[in-house]
């Protein structure tokens, strides 16, 4: 893992629930773990609304602050240019698609540490535009030109939220390698919910990644 | 004998409302003349405005809409977009053009709608009894510039015909006025060529059509005309403003 | 069957391509705009009309023109765009064209807050523009009714030949969920008042415009005998828990689902608690409340306003039973919040 | 000898004077004998013999009333 990991995707994809729990994961190993919210798209189910488990766990938040949490206006923290370029563990979370990713083409221009950096596609075949290659490789390439960066790895995060099962996951999962492979990218890691984890883990192995969901309502979970 | 003038097909039998000596009547006549002769009368669709001539759809023999004030460029846009090989005009006064549609008639001209406007301008709100329009001319008299329209308490008068020929997505803005015979006729012309620029889909025409209120002018009708030629033609100059080919 | 992880605004969406909507005509507005993209990416693809309008009003109207030559047609919006829109809705309503409006609602008055809100009712279920008329009002609480809702309105739009609007929160327009892909419907009601060009026919007129009283009061008693109509077939709403409710909530949309997760929360301390959540708005499931009301000791209405749904339930229980309320701003109550209302009621009226 | 005829529906007649004032031969006038169903007089050709059948008055005239017939 670089120093800097920017989650990019489709709308919904899954990038602010990832960026959470590999800043989180990050900050039981390292100091200095901060979180970026650059979400600009759409303020519902953003990474800002766990500020406090963050902050519980040593991750410094930097997101749109105070009234503009819930602002319907564009706000790039303005600390996000001198935390590019310091030494520490920064996790990006952009809005969805190429208008999320915008925010990045500006910012590129500030990355001095590009080899300590991680850019993901977070793929979620199960959402519409992301179940078919066509989709999903314009995808890519419209955030690549959007963020002036070249996407490293792709994220499978294959689900059906509370209805997610094994065959989902797997199925999902291969699909989302098909997609890995004809992008020619590397499936850096496949995140599944901490219930399927045992199951899966002799299957995939080391690119497994648990993950604990902080922004869905808990009372969706058996209505 | 042989006919050669009369009741266009593209009329009904309904008797105009109008005032006498108003130009309604006869800017309704060269539209269905126009329709007549282009052979479109069932494949056109009208939609009239809120103004003296709110009830064009009693006149019209094809199918009509009434539009809310202001709104017919939105109305027909969405109809061309829906029915594209369908013929689209709308019949609008200038209270509802250049003042409460003023959004609708530029973005329609804009987007390039493949519609025709025909635009009646007569500097006043004949339905309401006579206030002043965008089109009211300095110095004229209405209900609500008693002292004369002034260019620094009610502004300038709005030349549509200019303004919308600025527009990429305009193809065919001209224009014209009924005070006349030979004007007339040009105004039939215009009005065909504004028709045929929509069937070669070269974009949005619009007819801008002098014409006159001898109610609320408080002249006569032949008087009426003499106001046009004195009056409204020197601000509002005739002519083609834009001919797009292709 | 096929699932797709979908947020409630592009099920509803797609629920409404799959009802064969081929005009989208709207403004951008938070948190609505979701509808509009997903159909500025699919609709040109289809052969159908993707505009985004200068204005609402002009969005509006586009739905009036489109609706006119018979294609089923679509606006989207939140509160502020909805209030532009009122003009058009109205002159819509009277020219009885069919039409679906959604209203992703945001708190107000005025800008507001685009938190989720359901401060719209009153505006939804009175009509909400000038004139005698009401228009169906549908509250979808879950992305699959986002989009089961998206093609029933489409049905009952055609069928009774009147604007139907769906009315959700922010978060429902935004929270994702599995949702069954429908099949797309085929069989459509023929249309002939359409404005598509004369051909072979007389003209068609639509107009609402009415100069004699005769006419005008004429046009309104057809409109009032449409609106019992609709209203004895087609009031909506789910029962949850009613057969021993003591105590009975009433609420809408995707706050309804969370208070099911009270009603079973307080079940569990003791007290008989249930739910009523209107699926219609308007017409209003008064049934449904008068029931209750016969067998029940207290209706609490829950709503993301200051109370405007709890007229409707009061009208409804005519005065047969205490109603009361509990509402919250921008802000959608976790289940625990009600369950403590519910345990606060109950203690209070010896029911524990 | 005249070479066209002219056709009134005097009823629809708002007797504006348009087509008189226009009418290149002076041949048109007001009916002062007759009152029409909108409470007009209506228009009348005073001289039929001159009329050439060249349509201005129809041109002219806001409200149909005019049908123009030419050899």
């Amino acid at each position: 893992m670089g120093k800097i990991a920017v989650f990019a995707g489709g709308l919904g994809s899954g990038k602010s629930e990832l960026a959470i729990n590999f800043a989180l994961e990050e900050a039981k190993r390292a100091a200095g773990v901060v979180l970026a919210d650059l979400d600009m798209v759409n303020p519902f189910f953003a990474s800002r609304e766990v500020g406090q488990v963050l902050e519980r766990a040593g991750v410094k938040l930097f997101g749109p602050g105070g009234d503009l949490s819930f602002g319907d206006v564009p706000s790039i923290p303005a600390e996000i240019i001198a935390l590019i370029q310091q030494e520490n563990y920064l996790f990006i979370d952009l809005g969805g698609d190429e208008v999320g990713s915008l925010v990045m083409g500006y910012l590129s221009r500030f990355i001095k540490r590009w080899e300590e950096m991680e850019v993901f596609l977070v793929l979620n075949p199960y959402r519409p535009f992301s179940s078919e290659l066509a989709g999903v490789s314009k995808v890519k390439q419209l955030i690549e030109l959007a963020a002036r960066v070249r996407i490293t790895g792709i994220i499978s995060n294959p689900n059906l939220v509370e209805e997610t099962n094994l065959k989902t996951i797997i199925e999902g999962h291969r699909q989302v390698q098909e997609f890995a492979d004809f992008l020619q990218l590397p499936v850096k890691f496949l995140c599944v919910e901490e219930r399927f984890w045992d199951q899966l883990l002799p299957r995939y192995g080391s690119i497994l990644k648990k993950l604990t969901l902080h922004l869905r309502p808990t009372w969706l979970q058996d209505t | 004998m042989k006919t050669v003038f009369k009741k266009p097909e593209s009329l009904t039998d309904a008797k105009f409302h109008y005032c006498p000596g108003c130009s309604h009547g006869i800017i309704h006549r060269l539209i269905a003349e126009c329709l007549d002769e282009l052979k479109i009368r069932e494949q056109t669709i009208g939609i009239c405005p809120v103004g003296c001539s709110v009830l064009a759809y009693e006149y019209f023999n094809c199918d009509m809409l009434e539009a809310a004030h202001g709104r017919a460029p939105a109305i027909a846009t969405a109809m061309k977009r829906l029915l594209p090989d369908r013929y689209l005009f709308t019949y609008q006064g200038d209270g509802d053009l250049a003042s409460i549609g003023m959004g609708e008639i530029v973005h329609a001209s804009l987007r390039g709608e493949k519609i025709t406007v025909i635009f009646v301008n007569n500097t006043l709100y004949g339905m309401t009894g006579g206030q002043m329009a965008p089109t009211t001319l300095l110095g004229q008299v209405t209900t609500t510039s008693p002292y004369g329209r002034s260019k620094d308490w009610e502004g300038y008068p709005a030349k549509m015909a200019e303004l919308l020929a600025q527009n990429e997505g305009s193809a065919y803005i001209c224009r014209t006025a009924v005070n006349d015979p030979p004007n007339v006729v040009k105004t039939k012309r215009a009005i065909k060529k504004a028709l045929q620029t929509q069937a070669r889909g070269l974009g949005f025409s619009m007819v801008e059509v002098l014409s006159t209120c001898p109610t609320n002018w408080g002249l006569s009708p032949v008087e009426a005309m003499k106001w046009v030629e004195e009056n409204m033609i020197p601000y509002y100059p005739l002519g083609e403003f834009k001919v797009k080919e292709e | 069957m096929k699932k797709v992880l979908m947020k409630g605004n592009e099920a509803l969406a797609e629920g409404a391509l799959i009802a064969g909507c081929r005009g989208f005509f709207g403004y951008p507005i938070t948190p609505s705009s979701e509808i509009a993209e997903y159909m500025a990416r699919k609709l040109p693809k289809i052969g159908g009309a993707f505009i985004q309008a200068e204005s609402e009003l002009a969005a509006i109207n586009m739905i009036y023109g489109g609706s006119s030559t018979g294609t089923r047609v679509m606006t989207a919006s939140s509160g502020p765009g909805i209030s532009l829109k009122q003009e058009g809705i109205s002159f819509i309503s009277e020219a009885e064209l069919p039409c679906l409006i959604v209203n992703v609602s945001r708190g107000g008055p005025g800008l507001g807050g685009i938190q989720p809100s359901q401060a719209d009712y009153f505006q939804a279920t009175r009509g909400g523009g000038h004139g005698d008329y009401r228009i169906i009002v549908l509250a979808p609480s879950s992305s699959q009714e986002m989009m089961d809702l998206a093609i029933l309105a489409f049905e009952l739009a055609d069928k009774y030949r009147t604007p139907v609007m769906i009315m959700a929160e922010g978060t429902l327009g935004n929270l994702m969920e599995p949702v069954i892909v429908r099949e797309a419907v085929t069989e459509f009601l023929d249309k002939p008042w359409a404005t598509t060009g004369c051909v072979g026919r007389k003209p068609n007129v639509i107009n609402t415009l009415h100069l004699s009283q005769e006419e005008l009061e004429g046009r309104n008693r057809h409109l009032t005998e449409k609106y019992k109509m609709i209203s004895k077939n087609e009031k909506r709403a789910e029962s949850f828990l009613l057969d021993d409710a003591e105590i009975v909530v009433v609420a809408f949309g995707l706050l309804a689902r969370i208070i099911k997760k009270s009603v079973m929360e307080a079940r569990k301390k003791g007290v008989k608690a249930g739910l009523i959540r209107p699926v219609t708005l308007w017409p209003f499931p008064d049934e449904h409340i008068q029931a209750v009301s016969r067998t029940a000791r207290t209706i609490l209405s829950v709503e993301i306003n200051m109370g405007q749904m709890v007229e409707d339930i009061r009208l409804a229980a005519g005065g047969k039973i205490p109603v009361e309320f509990y509402g919250r701003i921008g802000f959608t109550p976790n289940p625990e919040e009600i369950t403590r209302q519910l345990l606060f009621i109950a203690e209070r009226e010896g029911l524990l | 000898m005249a070479r066209g005829r002219v056709i009134f529906l005097a009823e629809r007649c708002k007797a504006c004077g348009l087509c008189v004032e226009f009418c290149p031969k002076n041949i048109l006038v007001f009916d002062d004998h007759t009152i029409n169903v909108l409470g007009f007089h209506p228009v009348m050709l005073l001289q039929p013999d001159e009329c050439t059948g060249c349509g201005i008055c129809g041109l002219m005239c806001p409200d149909l009333v005019i049908q123009v017939e030419r050899e």
